[in-house]
């Protein structure tokens, strides 16, 4: 069930140059959300920014939700100065997690880019738990901007070589799969859409299923804008909603 | 407490506050969030004869304290939403107000024909915001030959209450208000969004598909109460007003101005009980301000004599 | 660094963003927080024949973005301008472009020609959103004739650049500027405030004395890029952008949309160096890109083609 | 000259219920500012709220200056919420100031009602270097109301008569003017508009020279949107701006 919760923020540390992580006491969106969903957060009460704003569940820790997120703009600004004291007005959980209890699979391969790590750690934990093996692939611009928290069985690349692998995630798991051993692999991907579309080709011609979560701008995130359309393969622009039906979509099911 | 109860062409609304098309879907999204029965109406969505897909993404881009939209009036089709959607909203203890988009007036009397008949839709609002074919998609509703036209058709096919929904983007609003009234609406909305347009200056593309789209949201709240004061000195018939409401005193602003009710819209993305927190918000003041029937707000607006400057800080 | 001079029927701006109309006095109250000679252009306050006092208080208020004005045209008159400010605003290395203001084509004739003459009044911009006496109060600028009739009038008494200032309060601001390009003019100046309304609900009294006035903001930035898209694909003349402008990006936007310069309005209220800021956040971002006539982002704007989703935060 | 300092909040305290006190570093404004002048203050970067909003300067001390606020509205209630490690955009000082240098007058009459007495403490300072006596009347809606700090020769009225005289504050200055014994007094009043009426019809009666602080909606607070004017008396419909020409006028020249 969705809830809208007034949650305290208990904390908001800094773990790059442009990122930061926040937590607030929210139990009862703690107790329900999913890895893959999402929560949409009032910044303000003033009228610029005007809408929520979405961000993946980091990680849950008892009664308390985390959210990792990069300063781009007014909004994530105003939120990396948050601190005790201040109480942001949450909905969530939102949308479709990812399919972690598809029983088809047994190795779960994560593949994230930048900061689409966030719905990771959580991933892990729950895929952990329901006795699924991890593996984790992780794309980044720079060694500084990796964000290794939290994860099991990490592969890095890094664009300019200074971390791990030189390249992108992509050509990295390319690289790891010509040997590979998993057994009964999917891949689970959150990242930039460029890096998303090239994980999903691979993920095509490898015959891997694969799920990506995507993102893009949304006014509502609960299915009433009708404004985070993603277009359907198979019938003539068709479309799905982002925020109601995704974000974690079947690559083979979506056109993007 | 105050009274609140409207009554529109033998339709009774509980209060003045309802939800405006295209921000509530079609009413069953949010049922875990908000109850519908606290609410005046719901505005569905923009009803077509066939399904819509709308347009492609990017279908919104926030502006300042404003969001514009291009969702390129995407819904499932009347034939669907009398099946799958309105036994839903018969049980949600409000009234249900089926507003109707269409690219033709042939359409726009198809679909709200096969509407009539439903138990369940207890009137109209005609989005006349919509591109005219025959006339190389040209809106309808900057035409008032077209308004009067539309209106009269639908008027001798329906006796529940016909609302026409006008735009903005036009010079003055109340020769629409008035063509719709002499046509035999038995209530004008006001206003649908904006014409507006934001650009990404990196790739140098619109921020929407469409290049331009519609402004809604804060932003547009003063041109609205201004094109509603404009159409309710007007005409006789109930002005409701839209445009930027977020709480309750905006609604209030909207009924002295001259709107006999209230439509909430992408105030509802914000906050999805928006329109029962506005409509509490309108009891409350009310009870402080001793007024007994909340009607007589509408219309009240003082605008003679001298205006003295508000000094609340000392 | 970019190439940013624009050169208008013969006048050369040194760079393309100016201070509106009514949002920078007289050019001569700011001289110690800004260096007038860093714009390319100030445009002063509506001048008319006679002075006026303007309208009574309250005549601004703040809304979401964006405030509401009903300043009432106060100025000092044609006369005093000359003598008083004109001698000061010519040491200050800028283009003075002279607003106009008045109510009846006479009038705007009138004060054409006094300014004409004057050594320091590099151009004209033409305030049709005014009231017409003749036509019991009617504004011009929503009269497509009368924009004509004022256009081609003026034309004949100056070859200084003649700059006419639409009104957005229109259906269709194209055929407008088409009208003012038709009869002579060198631009047009897209877009002036929009009609706007603000309720105090304690008092039922508008905030403004004159219970309507002119919206401006970042709140209209979105309409106002509409209007100058539609606008500068209709005419072959230079557009100048108006509307919402706060920073550099805003700024290029409106080029992208179409504007050939910008104009920098309610900013100078925020910060009274929001031009010379905007002017030099527009070199640095043609530096930052390789732009190297500023001029070659007018009316880039990229419509085809697939809008791929921003997605930054990754 | 006026002056736009960006300036480091160095805290910001609870006086009453609603009234705070801001202390900003402001060198500039610091050193130039004179009693009846203002600042104008952006309080956030964001679009709303949007416009500058006017404060009187309440103190100054060494390169800082204080600013005493009733939290109304958005702008306030941010304000409130600032703190050391945020910086506000500050222009002033602003406005003609109350006509201290003024020989005529021995006796200050300092008249404030509610937060009208932002202005009095760093005019009791000036006025006293300055070999002037200074009496201060105030008026508040109550005791807790009141705000006493920094004032000389203090007098209190309250409406409800918890504290000091019972009834406004021009009642106050009416029932202790029967018996005064001031040496060429002047008075220099801020307050409520409908207060500072009062008090114009009083001094007018009395014939004793006064000057008020006006307040009301400003858009640049520094003379160029014509935004504020205030009548002028004598030309029929003549215009000053309360920003530029004021926010102190003589009550003779004024019709407000
Ligand atoms: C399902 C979902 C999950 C997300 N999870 C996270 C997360 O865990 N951590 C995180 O940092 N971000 C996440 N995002 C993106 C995040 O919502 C945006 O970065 C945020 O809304 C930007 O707000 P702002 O006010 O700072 O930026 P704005 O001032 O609104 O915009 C600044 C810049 O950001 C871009 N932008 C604005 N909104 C979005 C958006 N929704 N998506 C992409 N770019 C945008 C704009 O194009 C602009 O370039 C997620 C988005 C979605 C849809
Ligand atoms: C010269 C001058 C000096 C001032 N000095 C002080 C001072 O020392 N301390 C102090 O607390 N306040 C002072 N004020 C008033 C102060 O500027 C307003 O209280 C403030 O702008 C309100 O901002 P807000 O965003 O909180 O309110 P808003 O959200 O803008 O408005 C909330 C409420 O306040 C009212 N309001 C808004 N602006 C003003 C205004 N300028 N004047 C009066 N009411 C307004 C509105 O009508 C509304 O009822 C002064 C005003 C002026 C013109
Ligand atoms: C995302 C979105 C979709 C909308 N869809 C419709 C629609 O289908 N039909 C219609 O008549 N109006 C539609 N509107 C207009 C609203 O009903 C309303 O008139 C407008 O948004 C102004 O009100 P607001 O500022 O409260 O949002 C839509 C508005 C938004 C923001
Ligand atoms: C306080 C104020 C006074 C104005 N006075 C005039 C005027 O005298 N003549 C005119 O043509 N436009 C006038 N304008 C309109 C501006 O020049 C400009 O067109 C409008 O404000 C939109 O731009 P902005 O959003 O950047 O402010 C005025 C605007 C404001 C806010
Ligand atoms: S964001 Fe509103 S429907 Fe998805
Ligand atoms: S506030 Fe702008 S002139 Fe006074």
């Amino acid at each position: 069930m969705i809830t809208q919760e007034l949650s305290p923020v208990t904390g908001v540390r800094q773990l790059a140059d442009t990122v930061f992580v926040c937590s607030v006491r929210s139990p009862r969106i703690a107790s329900e959300v999913k890895p893959g969903q999402f929560v949409n957060i009032l910044i303000e009460q003033t009228t610029d920014p005007l809408l929520r704003r979405p961000f993946s569940v980091y990680r849950v820790d008892g009664d308390r939700i985390e959210i990792i997120f990069n300063v781009v703009g007014r909004g994530t600004a105003l939120m990396s100065h948050k601190g005790p004291g201040d109480t942001l007005d949450i909905l969530g959980p939102l949308g479709v997690p990812y399919s972690f209890l598809d029983e088809s699979f047994s190795t779960a391969l994560l593949v994230a880019g930048g900061l689409g790590v966030a719905p990771m750690p959580l991933s892990t934990g729950f895929l952990k738990s329901r006795g699924k093996k991890v593996v984790t692939f992780l794309g980044a611009r720079t060694a500084s901007a990796v964000l290794p928290h939290h994860l099991e069985n990490l592969q890095v690349a890094t664009d300019d070589g200074t971390m791990g692998f030189r390249g992108n995630v992509v050509e990295l798991l390319g690289s790891v799969w010509k040997s590979h051993t998993y057994v009964k692999p999917k891949i689970f991907a959150c990242g930039p859409t460029a890096m998303l579309r090239g994980l999903a080709a691979f993920a095509v011609k490898q015959d891997i299923p694969c799920e990506v979560s995507l993102e893009g701008p949304m006014a509502c995130g609960i299915g009433i804008c009708q404004g985070c359309p993603v277009e359907l393969v198979g019938e003539e622009k068709k479309f799905a909603l982002m925020c109601k039906d995704g974000p974690t979509f079947d690559v083979r099911k979506i056109r993007f | 407490m105050a009274k609140t109860a409207f009554t529109l062409a033998g339709l009774t609304l509980k209060n003045r506050v309802l939800v405006a098309s295209g921000t509530y879907g079609y009413g069953d999204d949010t049922l875990d969030l908000a109850d519908p029965a606290k609410l005046g109406g719901i505005v569905t969505k923009s009803l077509s004869m066939k399904p819509r897909a709308g347009n492609p993404p990017p279908r919104i881009v926030e502006t300042s304290s404003g969001m514009l939209n291009s969702i390129g009036l995407a819904n499932i089709g009347v034939m669907k939403f009398i099946e799958e959607k309105l036994p839903v909203l018969r049980g949600l203890s409000t009234a249900i107000i089926a507003n109707i988009a269409a690219s033709s007036i042939d359409e726009y009397c198809q679909v709200l024909e096969v509407l009539n008949e439903q138990e369940g839709v207890d009137g109209f609002e005609i989005n006349v915001s919509c591109p005219n074919v025959r006339e190389g998609g040209l809106n309808f509703g900057t035409s008032c030959p077209m308004v009067s036209e539309i209106t009269a058709r639908l008027r001798k096919l329906t006796r529940k209450p016909l609302i026409i929904k006008l735009t903005p983007n036009v010079t003055h609003i109340s020769e629409f208000a008035r063509a719709a009234q002499d046509a035999g609406a038995d209530a004008v909305s006001v206003i649908n969004t904006l014409i507006g347009m934001a650009i990404n200056i990196h790739t140098r593309r619109p921020m929407l598909a469409t290049t331009t789209g519609g402004l809604s949201g804060p932003a547009i709240k003063p041109v609205a109460l201004a094109k509603v004061y404009e159409a309710s000195r007007a005409v006789k018939i109930p002005v409701i007003g839209i445009g930027g409401i977020m709480n309750a005193n905006d609604a209030i602003e909207f009924l002295i101005a001259g709107a006999s009710a209230v439509q909430v819209g992408t105030a509802n993305f914000v906050d999805p009980a928006a329109g029962i927190k506005i409509a509490e918000g309108m009891n409350t003041f009310c009870d402080e301000n001793r007024i007994e029937d909340i009607g007589s707000l509408v219309g009240s607006l003082v605008t003679t004599g001298n205006v003295s400057v508000v000094d609340s800080w000392l």
